[in-house]
C-alpha cells in the first residue's frame, strides 16, 4: 500500500502541466466542508457521507419531498399501508438492479435492516429506532412487513433514513458501497477525492450529470474561492461573509436551530423569572443581517417552521432589557442568587460567527445585570456539558448549541431536548413528559395538535431554553449549474436534481 | 594570528564608557535595532496601560457599525484602523490585545527558558546517566505533538491564558535544554572551570557562577527569537481553535477571527497580522543586534559605526 | 636604487578597533632579493605580519585601510593591480606558509586535493598537478606519500602538517615565499627539521624567503638579514650578525637581553624532607599510555621543572596532581598524606596549599568576572582565610605584588594584555596562600620580553614567600634560569632527572641531548657553528 | 558506524516507548470517543455497543495491554473514524507530507545557502542588509495569514494557480511557497552566521594566499566547513515539516499527516494519533541518521 501511494505521488508529479481543473461539460465538482471518513451506506445520515451517497449511490424506500409539498414520496417502495395490528406493509419497486448487477428484492431490504441493528457494527441510522423493536418479515420478493413494537405511526418517515444495500453486503463497514442509485463510486482516494459516475442501468430517469467529483476543503473561504475560480461547481456551505455574489450565492434554511440550553436544576436558572429575563435581555433582531444572515428566522421552536405541528401563535420574546432587569430584581428580592456567575459554553466553529454571536449575547446579558463569562470550547469538551450526566463541578452554565431536525417531525427533537429523561434536556416537567409521550403515539391531526401544544407550553410556560435562530446556510453554485439548495442540503445532495443552464 | 594588534604589556588601558551608555551608543549605531527597540517599547506600553485605558472601548459592540473600513478620518482615532465584525474599534483592540499576546509569549519564554536552562545545566554537568535520562526526556517532549499537548492541557485545565502559557512553555523546553547542555559540555572543559575547581569551588558554584554567565548571552538570543516563535505558535493555536478563546483577545486570535471576513473586510486580520510581523521582526532585529553587542570580538562593528555616525 | 625581487616602500596600514583607529604599521620599508632570507622580528602587536598580509591582499577592508606606500614586485606596484591580477600572483609567484598549519589547512578536504588545487587554480592540468603533488610530498619528506595525499590534515602530526604546507606553497615554484611564524607551535626537534627543509628548498629553487618570527633563535638559524619591528615601526635593520652583536636601538637590546638561557643556574637547596613525594603514577586514555610509572620528589620552596615535547604526559601529570583527573595507579604523598585517596572534604582543605597557573590566561580567567571577583573568589570559597572587610585591601596588595595597579581591580580580563592576564592568574593563585604552585606552560604563550618579566616575578615570589613550584615547559632554555631540578619526560616516562646543572651540562639520556642540540641559540655565530657541525656529521 | 547506529536506535527506542506510553494514557484523559463518534441523539444501546466493540469498557491498563500486544505483531489497531487499519490511514497521509517536506526543504536549502553565503561574503553590504531584512520578515510572518492572502491574490484574484487541493504540479506551488517562507528566513540567517565564521577562518586566508577565485572560496572552501550547523537547522526544520504542516495542510486541503493528526486528536481517534506519532518518529529517526551520515561525509574528523 505504501508503494502504491508513492507511485501515485510520482505519477501525479509526472502528469502534464495543463491545468486539469478545467471541467468536462456534464461533469461537476462539489467541494464539501468535512472529510469523508467512510463511505458506509448505514452511516448515510451523517451529513458528510449523506451528501455523497444518499440518493446518489444508495436509495431508501421512502423519500421526503423537500422541494415541493408532497410530503413522503415513494422511492424504492412503490406504496405502503398500515395493517390492522399496527405493522406496516411495503410494496417494492420492480426491475431495480444494484450497481453490482444483482436484482433488488425484499431480502435486500431485510438484510439492510438487520445490518443497521447488528451489535457488531455501529450504524448511525439505528439511533432513530431507539426505544422500539423492529422486525422485518419478507412476505415475497416484492413485499415486506415491518412489525414495530410499540406501534410507530411515523415508520414510513423513518424508512427514508435507512439505505438499502444488497443482501450480500458483509456485516462490517464497506469501502465500496453498492446501491440502486443512479451513480456508482468509481474512485476514492482518501483525502483527495471521491468520484461518482452515472450508471446506465438505473431504474429511473437518467440524470443530466455524468460524473461528480467530491473534494474536501475545511476552510470556507477556500471553498468559496474554488467555485469562483472555476475549480468547483457547487460549494454547499460557504460562510455568510463570503456570500457576496447574489448571482451564485444562494441562501437556504438549513434545518439547524441555534439555542441556549438552560439547566433548570441550577440556581438561579431554576427560577422561571430568571429564565424569562435571559430571554428578554437578548436583542435577537440585532443579529439578523449582521452576524447572522439576513434570511435567518427568529426561532420559537427548536425545529424549523416546516415541521409538522408547527404552532404559528408562539411569539418571539420581545427585547426588553428594562423588563429583564425588573424581573431579576424581583427574583433577587425573593432570595434567588441572581448574581451567581454564569458561564456560557459554546463550541468553536459551530456555525459561522459563533464567537461573535456569543460575545454579543454575553454583553447583552451583562447589560441586563447578569454576571456572565464566555468560554469557547472544542467539540469534545462541549459534549461534556451538552449531554447528561451534566458535570456538577463547573458552576452554573448555559450551553449554546445548534440542533438539526430536517425530518419534518418534532419527535426527532422533543424527547431529547425536553423530556425529563432526554439526553440534552434541561427541564423536568411531568406535563411536558406526558405531552411528548402522547404526541409520539398519536397520528394525524391529533398528533399535530399535541405537538403545537407542547411547543407553546415549553416556550411560554416552562421557558425551557433561549431559542435564537433558524439558521441559514449559503451555497455557492457556479453560473453554468442549475441547482438550488433545500432544507435538506445539509444531509443530502442528489445529483439528479442538478441541471445545466445553456 | 590576528591582524588587529593586541595591547602589549606597557600599553595604558583606555577608559571605557559605562555599560549603559555604551549600549545606548551601540543601539544608536544600528538604526534597525533602534527602530526595533522603539516598536517594542510601544508594544510594552500598550500591554501595560492598554487594558486600563481602552479596555471598555475595545469591548463596546456596535452591531450596526460592523466591519467599518479603515482610514475613516471623520471618526475618532480609535477607528482609524476600522472596526471588527462586532463594530469594535480595531486599533483599541490591538492595543488591548497586546497585553495577552505579550503575556503569553513572555510567560511561555520565561517558563521554558527557566526550566530548560536548569535541566540543561544539570544534564551538562551531572553524571552521564542523569544527563542521558534528561536528554531522553527532552526527546519525548520534542516528539510529543504540540497540538495534542494543547488539547490535553486545555481539556483538563480549561482554556485560559495561563494554560496556553503552560502548553507553549512545555513545548519550548527542549530548545533551551539542548542548547544549554551543549554549551555546558563545551564550557566545562574550559580552563577557567578547571581553575575554579583547583580553588575548590563546588559544582553548584561552578555551574551558577562560572558556566551560566557564559551561556546566558546565547540563551538570551534564543529567547528573543523564541519570543517571536511563541507569538506565532499562539496565533496558530488560536487559528486551529484550540488556543485562547474569546472574549479574551490576542493578536493571533484576531487574525483567526478576521480570516472569515478576509475577502470582504481584509483589515480585520491585516492589522493584527501587521502587529505580529512588526513585533516579531523587531525581536529578530534586536536579537541580531544583541548577538553582536554581547560579543566582545564583534562589538567594534557597532562602536565603529556609532562613532562615524555621531 | 637597484630593483629588488620584492620591495615594500613606506607602507602604512591602519585598523579601526574598539579603541579607535590603530596604526598597525607606519611607514614600513623593506625588501628581499633572490636567494636571500629576510627575517621580520617582533613581538605580538608589533605589526610584523601586516606588511606581508598587504602583499597577498589579505587585509580585510574594512576594518583595515592602507593609507600610504607601495609594494613593488616585477616592476609593478601590487597595490595598484586589480583583484584578478593579484589573485594570479598569489600562490604562483608569491606563496605563503602560515603558523599553525592545523587551522590553516582546510580540515574537510584531503591534503592532495588542497595541493593540487593550488596548481589547477593557476591553470595547470589536473593530471600534471597530481603527479607534481606526489613529487612535492615526497620531497618534503612525508612517509608513504601516495597514501598521504588521500589523508586529511588532522591525520598528520604538527611537523608533517607544516611540511605539507610548505609543499603546497612550493607547488608553483614561487619567486618569494613568506613564512609567518612557521615553527612557533612545533616542538624544538621538529622546528629544527622544518627550518632545515626550508633552507634546502631555497637552495634548490633560488627563491627569496621572508620569515616572520618572534624568536631570535629562528633568526639566527635561517636569516641573512633582519628587520626588527616594534609598535608598527621598523626600529632596526641589518644583517643578522650585525644586529645581534651591535644592536643600536634600545628595543633590540632589550629583546636580545630577554632571551632566556643565559643567566646563572640555581644550586639546589640543601637536602630536606620532600613535601611532595610522587611514586609510580599510571594513567591511560583508552589504549594511550599518558603516564607510565612517573615519580618525583619536591622539597619545600624548591622549583622542579618538568620538560617534554607534546605527548610526553607532562600536562597530564599536572592535572592528576591537582585531582582534575584521576590517576589509574600510584600515590602522591603531600606532607605524608596521599593526595589520590583524599575524600572531597580533605581535598577541599588541601586546595589551599596546591594551586595552579595555566598556560593560556585568556582561557583560565572567566571573561565575565572582574579582576576583583576573580581574585576574591578564593575567599568566597575559603572564607576562613580572610574576613570580607579586608578583601579590597588584600586584592590591591596582591595586584601590587604581581606588578599591576589597584585600580585594575574593577576591569575585565579582556581589557588586559596577555602578560598582564598571566599576572592576574598568578595573583589569583597567591590569594589562597599556597605552598606549591604548578605552572603548566605558564609562560609559553607570552612574548619573549614578557616571558622574562613573568619569570622574574615567579623568582621573586619564590624568594620572598618560599613557595615551591612545579614548572612545566616544552622549552629547555626557559627553565635553565629558574629551576633547581629538571625532569625530562618522553612518552609518559621520566627519561632524565637531576639538578639543573647536571641536566644542562652533562645530559645522560640521548633524548635530552637531542633536545638540547635542537634548541636554537640567539647568537647567529653559535648557530652557524652548530649547522656546520651537523653538516659534517652528515657528511 | 554500526555501533553508533545501534546506540542511536536504542536511545530513540527508549524515547519512543516513553512517548507512546505518555500519549496513550494522557490522550485518554481527554474524553470518550463514543460521545464524539456517535451523534448527539444516539441511543444508550448504541453507546454501550460502541464501547463494547472498541474495548472502551476495559480498564485503561488492560486496553494498553491489548494495544501493546497487537503492536508487537505490527498491528497498529483500527481507526475508529475511518473504519480501517490506522497504519494504512497514516502511511497514506505520510507519503504526501514526505513529498511536501522533501521538496520544500530541497528548495529552501538551495535558496538559503546561496542567499546566506552571498550575504556573509560582504557583511554589512547592500545585499546583506536587504536579504537580512527580508529573511527576518519571512521568519516573522504568521503562515496561515500568508496562506489565505496568497489564495485570495494568486488563485482568486489573478487566477494563476488553483486555490487548493492536489492533482497537478500546479497545486503544489502555493503550499510549497508558503511553507518555504519561514524555514527559509531562519536558515538564511544560520547560513549567514556560519559562513561569516567560516570565511573568517584561517584556511580561507590560505586559499586567498593560494590565489583561489572568490566564488570557489565561498562555495567550495568555506561552505563545506560551514555546513555542519546549517545541516543541524535544516534537520530541525525538516523534522517539524515531517510532523506535518497542520495549518498549511488544513488551508490547502492537503491530505498530509499534520491534518490527519489534528483531526484525529480532535475526534479522539487514538489509534491514528499513536500510529502517526510512531511513523513520524521513525521518519525523523531515519532523517537524523542521514544527517549524521552527512556530517561524516562532510567532515572527515567526525568519521571516527
Amino acid at each position: 500500500m505504501f508503494g502504491k501511494a508513492i507511485t501515485g505521488g510520482a505519477l501525479l508529479l509526472a502528469t502534464s502541466l495543463t491545468p486539469v481543473w478545467a471541467q468536462d461539460n456534464k461533469a461537476v465538482t462539489i467541494v464539501l466542508n468535512e472529510e469523508v471518513d467512510v463511505l458506509e451506506p448505514c452511516m448515510a445520515t451523517r451529513s458528510n457521507i449523506g451528501r455523497v451517497i444518499l440518493g446518489n449511490v444508495n436509495e431508501t424506500l421512502t423519500e421526503l419531498d423537500v422541494r415541493g409539498d408532497q410530503g413522503l414520496m415513494p422511492r424504492l417502495a412503490e406504496s405502503w399501508e398500515q395493517m390492522e395490528d399496527g405493522s406496516w406493509r411495503f410494496h417494492l419497486r420492480q426491475g431495480v438492479t444494484f450497481s453490482d448487477g444483482s436484482t433488488f428484492d425484499a431480502q435486500d431490504v431485510k438484510h439492510s435492516f438487520d445490518r443497521v441493528f447488528d451489535p457488531t457494527i455501529t450504524c448511525e441510522a439505528a439511533r432513530y429506532f431507539g426505544g422500539m423493536t423492529v422486525a422485518a418479515n419478507v412476505v415475497d420478493d416484492q413485499t415486506i412487513d415491518f412489525v414495530v413494537d410499540p406501534v410507530q405511526p411515523i415508520l414510513p418517515l423513518l424508512l427514508s433514513l435507512v439505505t438499502i444495500v444488497p443482501a450480500e453486503t458483509p456485516i462490517e463497514f464497506v469501502r465500496d458501497p453498492v446501491g440502486t442509485g443512479p451513480y456508482a463510486v468509481t474512485e476514492w482516494s482518501p483525502g483527495q477525492q471521491i468520484v461518482l459516475t452515472r450508471r446506465d442501468d438505473y431504474w429511473g430517469e437518467a440524470p443530466e450529470v455524468t460524473q461528480a467529483t467530491y473534494v474536501v476543503r475545511t476552510d470556507p473561504a477556500v471553498r468559496a474561492a474554488m467555485v469562483e475560480a472555476g475549480e468547483a461547481d457547487i460549494a454547499p456551505t460557504i460562510s455568510q461573509d463570503d456570500a457576496t455574489n447574489t448571482a451564485t450565492d444562494i441562501p437556504y434554511l438549513n434545518s439547524e436551530t441555534v439555542y441556549l440550553r438552560l439547566d433548570a436544576s441550577q440556581a438561579p436558572v431554576n427560577d422561571v423569572r430568571v429564565r424569562r429575563a435571559i430571554n428578554m435581555a437578548i436583542d435577537r433582531e440585532a443579529f439578523i443581517g449582521t452576524l447572522v444572515p439576513q434570511d435567518a428566522l427568529l426561532a420559537t421552536a427548536i425545529y424549523p417552521p416546516t415541521t409538522q405541528g408547527w404552532n404559528p401563535d408562539v411569539q418571539v420574546p420581545a427585547y426588553d432589557p428594562e423588563g429583564a432587569k425588573a424581573l431579576l430584581e424581583e427574583a433577587r428580592a425573593d432570595g434567588v442568587p441572581v448574581d451567581t456567575p454564569i458561564t456560557i459554553f459554546a463550541r468553536t466553529a459551530n456555525f459561522p460567527n459563533v464567537t461573535e454571536v456569543m460575545e454579543a449575547i454575553q454583553q447583552m446579558l451583562q447589560e441586563a445585570g447578569f454576571t456572565v463569562e464566555l468560554q469557547m470550547v472544542e467539540v469534545a469538551e462541549h459534549e461534556v456539558y451538552y449531554s447528561k450526566p451534566y458535570p456538577t463541578d463547573r458552576g452554573v452554565y448555559i450551553i449554546a448549541a445548534m440542533h438539526d431536525n430536517r425530518m419534518g417531525d418534532p419527535s426527532f427533537s422533543a424527547y431529547f431536548k425536553y423530556h425529563s429523561e432526554g439526553r440534552q434536556s434541561g427541564i423536568s416537567d411531568p406535563h411536558v413528559d406526558d405531552l411528548i409521550t402522547r404526541a409520539s403515539a398519536a397520528t394525524g391531526e391529533e398528533r399535530n395538535k399535541l405537538w403545537s401544544e407542547l411547543q407553546a407550553y415549553v416556550h411560554d410556560e416552562v421557558v425551557a431554553d433561549v431559542l435564537l435562530f433558524h439558521m441559514v446556510g449559503f451555497a455557492r453554485v457556479a453560473e453554468r449549474i442549475d441547482w438550488t439548495p433545500t432544507i435538506a442540503t445539509n444531509s443530502q445532495l442528489q445529483l439528479s436534481e442538478i441541471g445545466f443552464k445553456e | 594570528m590576528s591582524n588587529v594588534p593586541a595591547m602589549t604589556d606597557g600599553t595604558v588601558l583606555p577608559d571605557e564608557p559605562s555599560a549603559p551608555r555604551r549600549f545606548l551608543r551601540m543601539l544608536w549605531a544600528d538604526k534597525f535595532a533602534l527602530a526595533a527597540t522603539i516598536i517594542l517599547l510601544v508594544v510594552v506600553l500598550m500591554a501595560v496601560f492598554g487594558p486600563a485605558l481602552l479596555g471598555d472601548v475595545a469591548q463596546k459592540q456596535n452591531l450596526r457599525g460592523r466591519n467599518a473600513p479603515p482610514f475613516d478620518w471623520e471618526r475618532g482615532w480609535l477607528w482609524w484602523m476600522g472596526a471588527d465584525s462586532l463594530g469594535r474599534p480595531l486599533l483599541a483592540r490591538i492595543i488591548v490585545a497586546a497585553r495577552n499576546t505579550i503575556t503569553v509569549a513572555a510567560g511561555a519564554v520565561l517558563c521554558s527558558a527557566l526550566v530548560g536552562t536548569a535541566l540543561g545545566l544539570v544534564a551538562g554537568y551531572a553524571s552521564r546517566r542523569v544527563g542521558e535520562a534528561i536528554m531522553r526526556l527532552a526527546d519525548v517532549i520534542m516528539s510529543f505533538p504540540s497540538l495534542l499537548l494543547a488539547v490535553i492541557v486545555l481539556y483538563i485545565l480549561g482554556p485560559s491564558v495561563a494554560n496556553v502559557v503552560v502548553v507553549l512553555a512545555i513545548t519550548r523546553i527542549p530548545v533551551y535544554l539542548r542548547t544549554t547542555r551543549a554549551e555546558v559540555l563545551e564550557i566545562r572543559e574550559r580552563m577557567f572551570v578547571s581553575a575554579a575547581r583547583v580553588m575548590g569551588a563546588s559544582s553548584r558554584r561552578i555551574v551558577l557562577r562560572h558556566i551560566l554567565p557564559v551561556v546566558l548571552p546565547t540563551l538570551m538570543t534564543i529567547a528573543t527569537l523564541d519570543f517571536a516563535y511563541v507569538m506565532l505558535a499562539e496565533s496558530a493555536l488560536s487559528f486551529l481553535g484550540i488556543g485562547i478563546q474569546p472574549p479574551e483577545i490576542t493578536w493571533g486570535l484576531m487574525i483567526a477571527q478576521g480570516k472569515e471576513h478576509l475577502t470582504r473586510a481584509w483589515w480585520l486580520s491585516f492589522w493584527p497580522g501587521l502587529a505580529i510581523i512588526l513585533t516579531t521582526l523587531s525581536l529578530n532585529l534586536l536579537s541580531n543586534w544583541m548577538r553582536i553587542a554581547l560579543d566582545p570580538t564583534q562589538r567594534w562593528r557597532l562602536e565603529m559605526r556609532g562613532r562615524s555616525n555621531g | 636604487m637597484a630593483d629588488h625581487l620584492l620591495e615594500v616602500r613606506n607602507l602604512s596600514v591602519e585598523f579601526h578597533t574598539a579603541g579607535g583607529v590603530v596604526k598597525a604599521v607606519n611607514d614600513v620599508s623593506w625588501h628581499v632579493d633572490r636567494r636571500e632570507t629576510l627575517a621580520i622580528l617582533g613581538e605580538s602587536g608589533s605589526g610584523k605580519s601586516v606588511s606581508t598580509a598587504a602583499i597577498l591582499d589579505l587585509i580585510d577592508m574594512p576594518p583595515g585601510r592602507i593609507t600610504s606606500g607601495e609594494i613593488r614586485f616585477d616592476g609593478r606596484d601590487l597595490l595598484k593591480l586589480g583583484a584578478a591580477e593579484r589573485r594570479d600572483i598569489n600562490g604562483r609567484r608569491i606563496a605563503m606558509i602560515f603558523q599553525d598549519p592545523l587551522s590553516h589547512l582546510n580540515p574537510v578536504y584531503n591534503v592532495g586535493w588542497q595541493i593540487v588545487e593550488t596548481m589547477t587554480a593557476h591553470g595547470q592540468s589536473r593530471a600534471k598537478a597530481q603527479a607534481e603533488a606526489l613529487r612535492l610530498v615526497t620531497r618534503v619528506g612525508i612517509p608513504n606519500p601516495a597514501e598521504a595525499l588521500r589523508k586529511y590534515p588532522h591525520e598528520f602530526s604538527g611537523g608533517q602538517r607544516q611540511r605539507l604546507m610548505i609543499a603546497m606553497a612550493l607547488a608553483m615554484k614561487p619567486d618569494v615565499i613568506i613564512a609567518d611564524e612557521p615553527t612557533t607551535a612545533l616542538d624544538v626537534t621538529v622546528q629544527a627539521e622544518v627550518l632545515a627543509l626550508l633552507k634546502e628548498l631555497q637552495g634548490e629553487t633560488g627563491m627569496g624567503v621572508v620569515i616572520i618570527t618572534h624568536d631570535l633563535g629562528v633568526v639566527a638559524e635561517i636569516a641573512d638579514r633582519v628587520v626588527v619591528m616594534n609598535a608598527g615601526e621598523i626600529v632596526e635593520s641589518g644583517t643578522t650578525r650585525d644586529v645581534y652583536h651591535n644592536p643600536r636601538h634600545p628595543y633590540t637590546r632589550k629583546l636580545i637581553g630577554a632571551a632566556p638561557g643565559k643567566g646563572e643556574m640555581h644550586a639546589p637547596l640543601s637536602t630536606a624532607e620532600p613535601v611532595l613525594k610522587v611514586r609510580n603514577v599510571m594513567k591511560t586514555y583508552g589504549t594511550f599510555k599518558a603516564l607510565d610509572g612517573v615519580g618525583l620528589d619536591l622539597m619545600a620552596g624548591e622549583t622542579l621543572a618538568v620538560v617534554g615535547e607534546s605527548g610526553s604526559g607532562k600536562s597530564t601529570l599536572a592535572r592528576i596532581l591537582l585531582r582534575l583527573d584521576e590517576a589509574d595507579a600510584g600515590e602522591a604523598l603531600w606532607k605524608g598524606r596521599d593526595l589520590f585517596r583524599m575524600s572531597p572534604v580533605e581535598l577541599f582543605v588541601l586546595r589551599r596549599d596546591l594551586q595552579m597557573v595555566f598556560q593560556d590566561p585568556t582561557q583560565s580567567l572567566n571573561p565575565r568576572m572582574t579582576v576583583f571577583q576573580l581574585i576574591s573568589e578564593a575567599w568566597v570559597i575559603h572564607p576562613e582565610i580572610l574576613p570580607k572587610a579586608q578583601w579590597r585591601r588584600r586584592v590591591a596588595d596582591l595586584l601590587a605584588q604581581v606588578g599591576l595597579r589597584p585600580e585594575h581591580a574593577n576591569r575585565y580580563p579582556h581589557q588586559f594584555s596577555g602578560g598582564q592576564r598571566q599576572r592576574i592568574a598568578i595573583a589569583r593563585a597567591l590569594a589562597l596562600e599556597p605552598e606549591l604552585i604548578i605552572c603548566d606552560e605558564a609562560v609559553s604563550a607570552l612574548d619573549v620580553s614578557v616571558q622574562a618579566q613573568v619569570i622574574d616575578l615567579l623568582n621573586r615570589l619564590r624568594r620572598e614567600m618560599g613557595i615551591a613550584f612545579i614548572f612545566i615547559a616544552h622549552d629547555l632554555p626557559v627553565v635553565r634560569d629558574f629551576a633547581d631540578h629538571v625532569m625530562v619526560m618522553r612518552k609518559g616516562r621520566v627519561v632524565e632527572y637531576g639538578t639543573v646543572r647536571q641536566v644542562f651540562e652533562a645530559p645522560r639520556d640521548p633524548y635530552t641531548q637531542a633536545l638540547l642540540a635542537a634548541g636554537l641559540d640567539p647568537d647567529p655565530d653559535v648557530q652557524a657553528a652548530r649547522r656546520a657541525e651537523r653538516l659534517s656529521v652528515r657528511a | 558506524m554500526l555501533t553508533f547506529i545501534r546506540k542511536r536506535s536504542v536511545a530513540s527506542l527508549i524515547s519512543l516507548v516513553g512517548l507512546v506510553i505518555l500519549v496513550f494514557f494522557l490522550s485518554r484523559l481527554t474524553g470518550d470517543p463514543t460521545d464524539l463518534y456517535l451523534p448527539i441523539d444516539a441511543t444508550d444501546e448504541m453507546r454501550a455497543q460502541f464501547r463494547e466493540i472498541y474495548g472502551l469498557n476495559d480498564p485503561l491498563i488492560v486496553q494498553f495491554g491489548h494495544y501493546v500486544g497487537d503492536l508487537v505483531q505490527l498491528d497498529f489497531g483500527e481507526s475508529i473514524r475511518k473504519a480501517r487499519p490506522a497504519i494504512d490511514v497514516v502511511l497514506e497521509a505520510f507519503v504526501w507530507t514526505l513529498q511536501l517536506a522533501v521538496i520544500t526543504m530541497a528548495l529552501v536549502t538551495a535558496a538559503a545557502i546561496v542567499v546566506g553565503s552571498l550575504a556573509a561574503f560582504r557583511v554589512g553590504g547592500f545585499f546583506d542588509r536587504v536579504s537580512g531584512v527580508l529573511s527576518l520578515v519571512a521568519a516573522s510572518a504568521p503562515d496561515f495569514w500568508i496562506a489565505i492572502v496568497a489564495i485570495v491574490v494568486f488563485a482568486v484574484g489573478l487566477g494563476w494557480l488553483p486555490t487548493s487541493g492536489t492533482g497537478t504540479p500546479w497545486h503544489w506551488i502555493l503550499p510549497i511557497a508558503v511553507l518555504f517562507i519561514r524555514p527559509f528566513g531562519l536558515i538564511v540567517q544560520v547560513v549567514r552566521g556560519s559562513m561569516i565564521n567560516a570565511l573568517s577562518s584561517a584556511y580561507v586566508k590560505t586559499a586567498r594566499a593560494k590565489g583561489i577565485k572568490t566564488r570557489k572560496i565561498i562555495f567550495v572552501h568555506a561552505l563545506r566547513n560551514a555546513m555542519l550547523p546549517i545541516i543541524t537547522v535544516i534537520g530541525d526544520q525538516a523534522a517539524s515539516l515531517l510532523n506535518g504542516a497542520v495549518v498549511i495542510e488544513t488551508i490547502f486541503g492537503f491530505p498530509g499527516v499534520g491534518k490527519l493528526m489534528i483531526d484525529s486528536i480532535l475526534q479522539r481517534d487514538f489509534t491514528v494519533v499513536l500510529a502517526s506519532i510512531m511513523v513520524t518518529a521513525l521518519a525523523i529517526f531515519v532523517m537524523n541518521l542521514l544527517i549524521d551520515l552527512a556530517y561524516a561525509a562532510l567532515d572527515p574528523r567526525i568519521r571516527h
